[in-house]
């Protein structure tokens, strides 16, 4: 394809900011006049991974933007063919598992009557770390043992679920739901997937095709200038970041509720990959990868492989 | 099976009237109705306050022009349509919906359930009011569908019926009810010359056995004098009474006689005048 | 037989003759309706009513359930929907699935026309027909969106694809299975003018058909609705226009169940119109007009 | 507007054969015509070998008791039914599915088209086949509806009307067709006396003015003395030819005389000695 | 008019009787078929060579396109239903979905006889139910999943619930413009036998149109199907014992897209046989037999 256009998919909340500012400031544009192109961006929002998978495939979007889990996903099985790979990551975020029932204090305490929600059973984020977890608390090869618990909603269906008391006990979120639960006395938290991993893990990312990459260096080095630079403002001024958020969301939020939020040190924005790798060895493990990767390096692109990545 | 063409019902003694004065209240009271049916468009009156009494027994006959309400009156009478004006009462109270009391053979083809064969066809009713059983109901059902000549179709389904064949089961089905009154649109209109007769004879050796009461539409003259013991003469649309008239001493032996002869042409000018009126 | 039976004779009664008035001025005898009948014959009085009622009921069992988040108030609902109407846009996002829900609709309808077309003219094209619909009418929208997309993009296009699949297999089965019943009579009727082909279709199956078609009709937009919706959450928006679909969608997200109750009302107030307006006058105009509906 | 009931078409010299003779290639050639209905449960033969021929400008009557193959017999030459034995050929060419040349009244109340206006019904045909413009054909069907004395209804829908009224109106839908083959199923039969008197004339006078070639069955032996010029009796069911008769020298004024009378009684002697055959 | 019409007359002929044969033992007299009539004439033949002509275009369609993430070829993904046959217990998993949605059809069956009974019944019944259906035939299967998992929890019944939303409405409208397009002259001879009431729906209404319930029947069966798939996803049983669409939806997120449409061959290969087996059957039985379907 001619140089100078680039489609672009985000998904909803807080994790995409760093594209919103990138969409609101117009920074890939102004990146692309740097390199002597005129990009034309084309920006879609799409709801799901399952969905940007199929956009991404059918060349109906260069770049797609999701969780860690769909794009070790998509670079295992596009390895050889489409090659599909990191170009880097949006943020850091916690993962909060959470419970009304006061008798959970860790994952161990869940019984028969508990009932988990995440996003999607077994091959979402949450079903991974949950997973993860679950083979920490009850030891090699068990990590399977709370998979009976669980069930797929989506996160707002979770959410008024777990708040209005029916049969959900559990529910392994991200954000902006887990901080809206906790809101609620009744809920308290029982796991971050910072503690299963070990520190600070990425949530999302975005990805495209080599073949994007290859022809269209330049669109493309715009769009990673474009989102440093986007990293940069929402590091630099929360208030400014909050504020194109609420602007480009159309959300009649406090702003002052996301400037806290981005103010947490557990939230980061940042391109590097943090314990990704994690991930993805124990996605091979347990066989939904077929490739095992060296490192992270092998999914990611290397205009971010000077990173401290993980 | 269908008895020789010869065989005629038992006389009666209708001439001593001194015999014939049965009840004096009739059984149907029609008593000016009329009758309209309305669309968005426009407003059509099918009668215009018609008035006649049916007694129990009669053979009552309504004749006219085509278009002129006959059906109309006789779906009245089967409760499946309301008079905007005067009202029909039977046995001294109104007639509100229909009910298996009256059965109907309707002038349409499509009066059959489809979804029946014929044998099933004449059973239902009888089963589904309850008058027979189920066996009983097959039997009776069989027997009269010999009647109407059609034993070699009693499994067939209707639509594999000619035009002719599907009003005789319409009819086989009005007679195994055996209903106290009997309402019949032009059902011999589809027959051709020898089955009608032989239709005709059937019915009036019905008649004679149960001596139901028949309300009888034709637009035939002659089958009129035939069938009919009163004949009620209508005008063109939208119908009006224009005459009442006794016919009980014709059958169809008397069908070439003088008397009928004189009988069939003075209704046959009656209405024919009425064509003289309208369309010259 | 007993002969009480076998005796009883009508009574003679003299014969006479009448003339008969001028039938010309008769004009409406009907008798004059009570208050209550007329008022009680207004169909949209009537459903109005209904209407209040349902709402009554929703508030109720709404304020006893006392749960926001799962099932508001329909008071708190007509509130969101005012301020949606007045600060999201609401209107504008109605139209925008609106109009890419009829572009689909008019695209299915002639495609079925035509199917069912050619299923009536030829055996073979009515197994095709047959077989197609039986293949494709249950595989639910998400199986053919990556074929949508591979063809057609992100954007209006690939829903439009989408919502045929919704329109066009319940509108053909409809369409087929009236052209199907019309009576024999009327068919060879049509035959005997020497129609054949679309002209015996137009002239002779169609109105024929009408009341089934009508009936697929309606199924084909509420299924166009349906998914229309759900479809609009998996494609999302490109270049800034969302439809209901995804104001539903985003106010889920963010837990404004109220907003998105008024989402929904929107498509059950536009349903309403649509067979009480739209549907209504096409059967007063056609079937019920022609006296093949009561 | 309908004549007086005493108008007659003009007078013919039918009597000298030598003017009659017209070509003697017939028109249509039914041979050897075995017609079968076949359902998944059972085979009924409808008519067995029927043959007849029928010449340009006949007025050929089928005639013959109910359920013998008499609808079905039409609809083969209409088109809408393959024989499985035998052929049937027009004008020396077999005869390959339905066409406007021959324009059918059906036996069923149900042949109008629901969705259009009485007029619109007539006029159909006519636009549809190109015979006519949209305001020639609006004309010639007002005309045609006035002939059978429908004016007051020409916008009404068919479901408004009355079963003779339906079938009227199919009467003049073929009339304005003005078809080189007309083929009538029972078309007088739901009328009254009167009114079917009417129609018969007005039958006879256009055949009179534009000599086209008419198939009619019918059930009526005076219908079929009337109306025809040959008679093709058929026994009943399965339908076989019986006789072929000639009648064109009877018109309405024959009908009372003692010829008419003579012939009405062989062609009932004939069907009802069949009822002997069979029904003793 | 011109002299030569006026003048056309039939030659005379003789007349002439005949003796007529005994008919009793005219047999079958229908011509031989050639073996290629006989041939096309097996329906099931022919829907079957339809069926390889189907494959074969996706064979040829998927090759040329050569991305097997968005479109395996037809032979890949017969390899991935075999293998999912074996290993992944997609025999077990069709099962719990089949007999999920049976039971949502079963209900929604019962509660649209129940409702279009009422609704012929009385006039304030054809209300509610013609407002009713155009106010929640629209409605998404998502916007009932709060109000499905308030009053059922998460399971079987909130997935019957879902189902019976899909099936209940084109069957309810299906049915009721088929019982109002019954002829007049059936419904009058109905109730002269003094039927009424349930009597009258069982023994005249729904015989009557049975055509138009048969299509009803078969969309509710189509849209059941969609639901199924779309709703499973969603309401996701319990992990371990998914159905058809939980299987879709794992694969499909983990990208194994020969299995996903494994999966949708397994949908299409129940709605063939029930198009082709249970509904032929049924309709050769009953309204084929009956004359009023062609
Ligand atoms: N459903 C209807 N809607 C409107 N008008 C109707 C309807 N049925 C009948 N009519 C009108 O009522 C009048 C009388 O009709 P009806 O069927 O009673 O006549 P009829 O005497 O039975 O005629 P026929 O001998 O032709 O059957 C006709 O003018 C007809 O147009
Ligand atoms: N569609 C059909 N399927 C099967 N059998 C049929 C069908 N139509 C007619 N028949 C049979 O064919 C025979 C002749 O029927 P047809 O309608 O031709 O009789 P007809 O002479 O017109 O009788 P009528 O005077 O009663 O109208 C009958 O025995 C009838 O049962
Ligand atoms: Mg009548
Ligand atoms: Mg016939």
């Amino acid at each position: 394809a001619a140089e100078g256009r680039i489609r672009i998919a985000e998904q909803f909340g807080i994790g995409y900011l760093p594209l919103h500012v990138i969409r609101y400031q117009k920074l890939i544009e102004k990146h692309g006049k740097a390199q002597g192109v005129d990009i034309q961006v084309e920006w879609a929002q799409l709801s799901g991974g399952a969905a940007m998978n199929d956009a991404l495939l059918s060349d109906s979007i260069d770049v797609g933007a999701g969780g860690v889990g769909p794009l070790l996903t998509i670079w295992d099985r596009t390895k050889g063919n489409a090659n599909v790979m990191g170009i880097a990551t949006l943020n850091a975020m916690p993962l909060f598992l959470t419970t009304t029932n006061p008798n959970v204090k860790t994952v161990k305490d869940f019984t028969e009557k508990d009932k988990i929600a995440l996003p999607a059973v077994k091959v979402s984020v949450q079903a991974r770390t949950l997973q993860m977890a679950a083979e920490q608390a009850f030891g090699e090869g068990k990590f399977d043992a709370l998979d009976r618990f669980t069930v797929s909603l989506p996160h707002p269906d979770g959410t008024t679920a777990l708040l209005s008391g029916s049969s959900i006990t559990g529910h392994f979120s991200a954000p902006p739901f887990q901080y809206q639960q906790l809101q609620d006395p009744k809920v308290r938290k029982v796991l971050s997937s910072y503690d299963v991993l070990g520190g600070a893990s990425t949530f999302n990312s975005v990805w495209s095709k080599k073949a994007f990459r290859d022809s269209n260096p330049k669109t493309f080095a715009a769009f990673v200038g474009a989102l440093r630079e986007a990293m940069d403002v929402i590091n630099k001024d929360h208030k400014q970041a909050a504020t194109i958020y609420l602007a480009t969301n159309k959300a009649d939020m406090d702003i002052a509720t996301i400037v806290k939020m981005l103010a947490d040190p557990d939230i980061q924005f940042t391109v590097a990959p943090k314990n990704t790798s994690k991930y993805a060895e124990f996605m091979h493990k347990v066989g939904a990868l077929k490739n095992k990767p060296a490192s992270w390096k092998d999914y990611f692109f290397e205009d971010v492989h000077g990173e401290q990545g993980s | 099976m269908a008895r020789p063409a010869g065989a005629m019902r038992q006389p009666r003694n209708y001439d001593d009237p001194s015999a014939a004065q049965g009840t004096l209240r009739p059984l149907l009271d029609v008593s000016g109705v009329t009758l309209q049916y309305k669309t968005a468009r426009q407003l059509v009156t099918a009668t215009y306050r018609v008035q006649f009494q049916v007694h129990a027994a009669d053979r009552f006959i309504l004749l006219g022009p085509s278009g002129c309400g006959k059906s109309s009156l006789l779906k009245a009478v089967g409760g499946f349509l309301k008079p905007v004006e005067g009202s029909i009462s039977l046995n001294g109270r109104d007639v509100h919906g229909p009910g298996p009391d009256r059965m109907m053979v309707f002038q349409e083809f499509d009066q059959l359930l489809p979804w029946k064969t014929v044998v099933q066809n004449v059973a239902y009713p009888l089963i589904a009011t309850r008058k027979a059983g189920r066996k009983e109901a097959h039997e009776k059902a069989l027997d009269c569908i010999a009647r109407v000549n059609l034993s070699k179709f009693a499994d067939a389904h209707p639509h594999t019926l000619s035009g002719g064949m599907k009003q005789r089961v319409a009819i086989a089905r009005a007679l195994a009810m055996e209903p106290d009154i009997l309402l019949m649109d032009e059902p011999f209109a589809a027959l051709d010359a020898l089955t009608r007769r032989r239709m005709q004879e059937e019915l009036l050796q019905l008649w004679d056995d149960l001596r139901f009461t028949l309300l009888f539409v034709t637009h035939s003259i002659e089958e009129a004098l035939i069938v009919g013991s009163r004949i009620l003469v209508l005008s063109p649309h939208p119908g009006q009474v224009k005459a009442e008239l006794n016919c009980h001493h014709y059958d169809h032996r008397a069908a070439g006689g003088a008397e009928f002869q004189a009988m069939h042409r003075r209704i046959h000018d009656m209405l024919f005048a009425d064509a003289v009126e309208t369309h010259v | 037989m007993s002969d009480a039976v076998l005796r009883r004779e009508p009574p003679l009664r003299p014969e006479f003759e009448r003339t008969v008035v001028d039938a010309g001025p008769i004009g409406d005898v009907a008798r004059p309706l009570s208050a209550w009948e007329r008022l009680t014959d207004q169909t949209a009085l009537r459903r109005t009513v209904l209407l209040l009622a349902i709402a009554l009921l929703w508030e109720g069992y709404a304020r006893w359930l006392d749960n926001p988040l799962v099932f508001p108030t329909f008071s708190d609902t007509i509130l969101a929907l005012w301020d949606g109407i007045r600060n999201d846009g609401l209107p504008t996002m109605a139209w925008v699935s609106l109009s890419t829900l009829l572009q689909g609709y008019v695209v299915a309808v002639v495609l079925a026309v035509v199917m069912t077309s050619v299923a009536v003219s030829t055996r073979i094209g009515n197994d095709l027909l047959s077989t197609l619909t039986s293949m494709f009418n249950p595989l639910p929208a998400i199986a053919l969106l990556p074929i949508a997309m591979l063809w057609f993009g992100l954007g209006t296009v690939s829903l439009t694809f989408v919502l045929v699949h919704a329109v066009l297999w319940p509108l053909a089965l409809n369409m087929h299975s009236g052209f199907m019943a019309v009576p024999e009579t009327l068919r060879m009727a049509g035959r005997n003018y020497g129609l054949s082909g679309l002209r015996y279709v137009f002239g002779i199956l169609i109105p024929a058909a009408f009341p089934a078609i009508l009936t697929g009709l309606k199924i084909g937009w509420a299924f166009a609705w349906r998914t229309l919706i759900a479809a609009e959450l998996v494609f999302g928006v490109s270049s800034g226009k969302g439809g209901l679909g995804w104001f539903i969608f985003q106010n889920r997200n963010e837990l404004y169940i109220d907003k998105v109750f008024a989402g929904l009302v929107v498509v059950i107030l536009i349903g309403l119109f649509i067979e009480n307006v739209v549907f209504r006058w096409i059967e007063g105009h056609t079937v019920r007009h022609w006296g093949m509906l009561r």
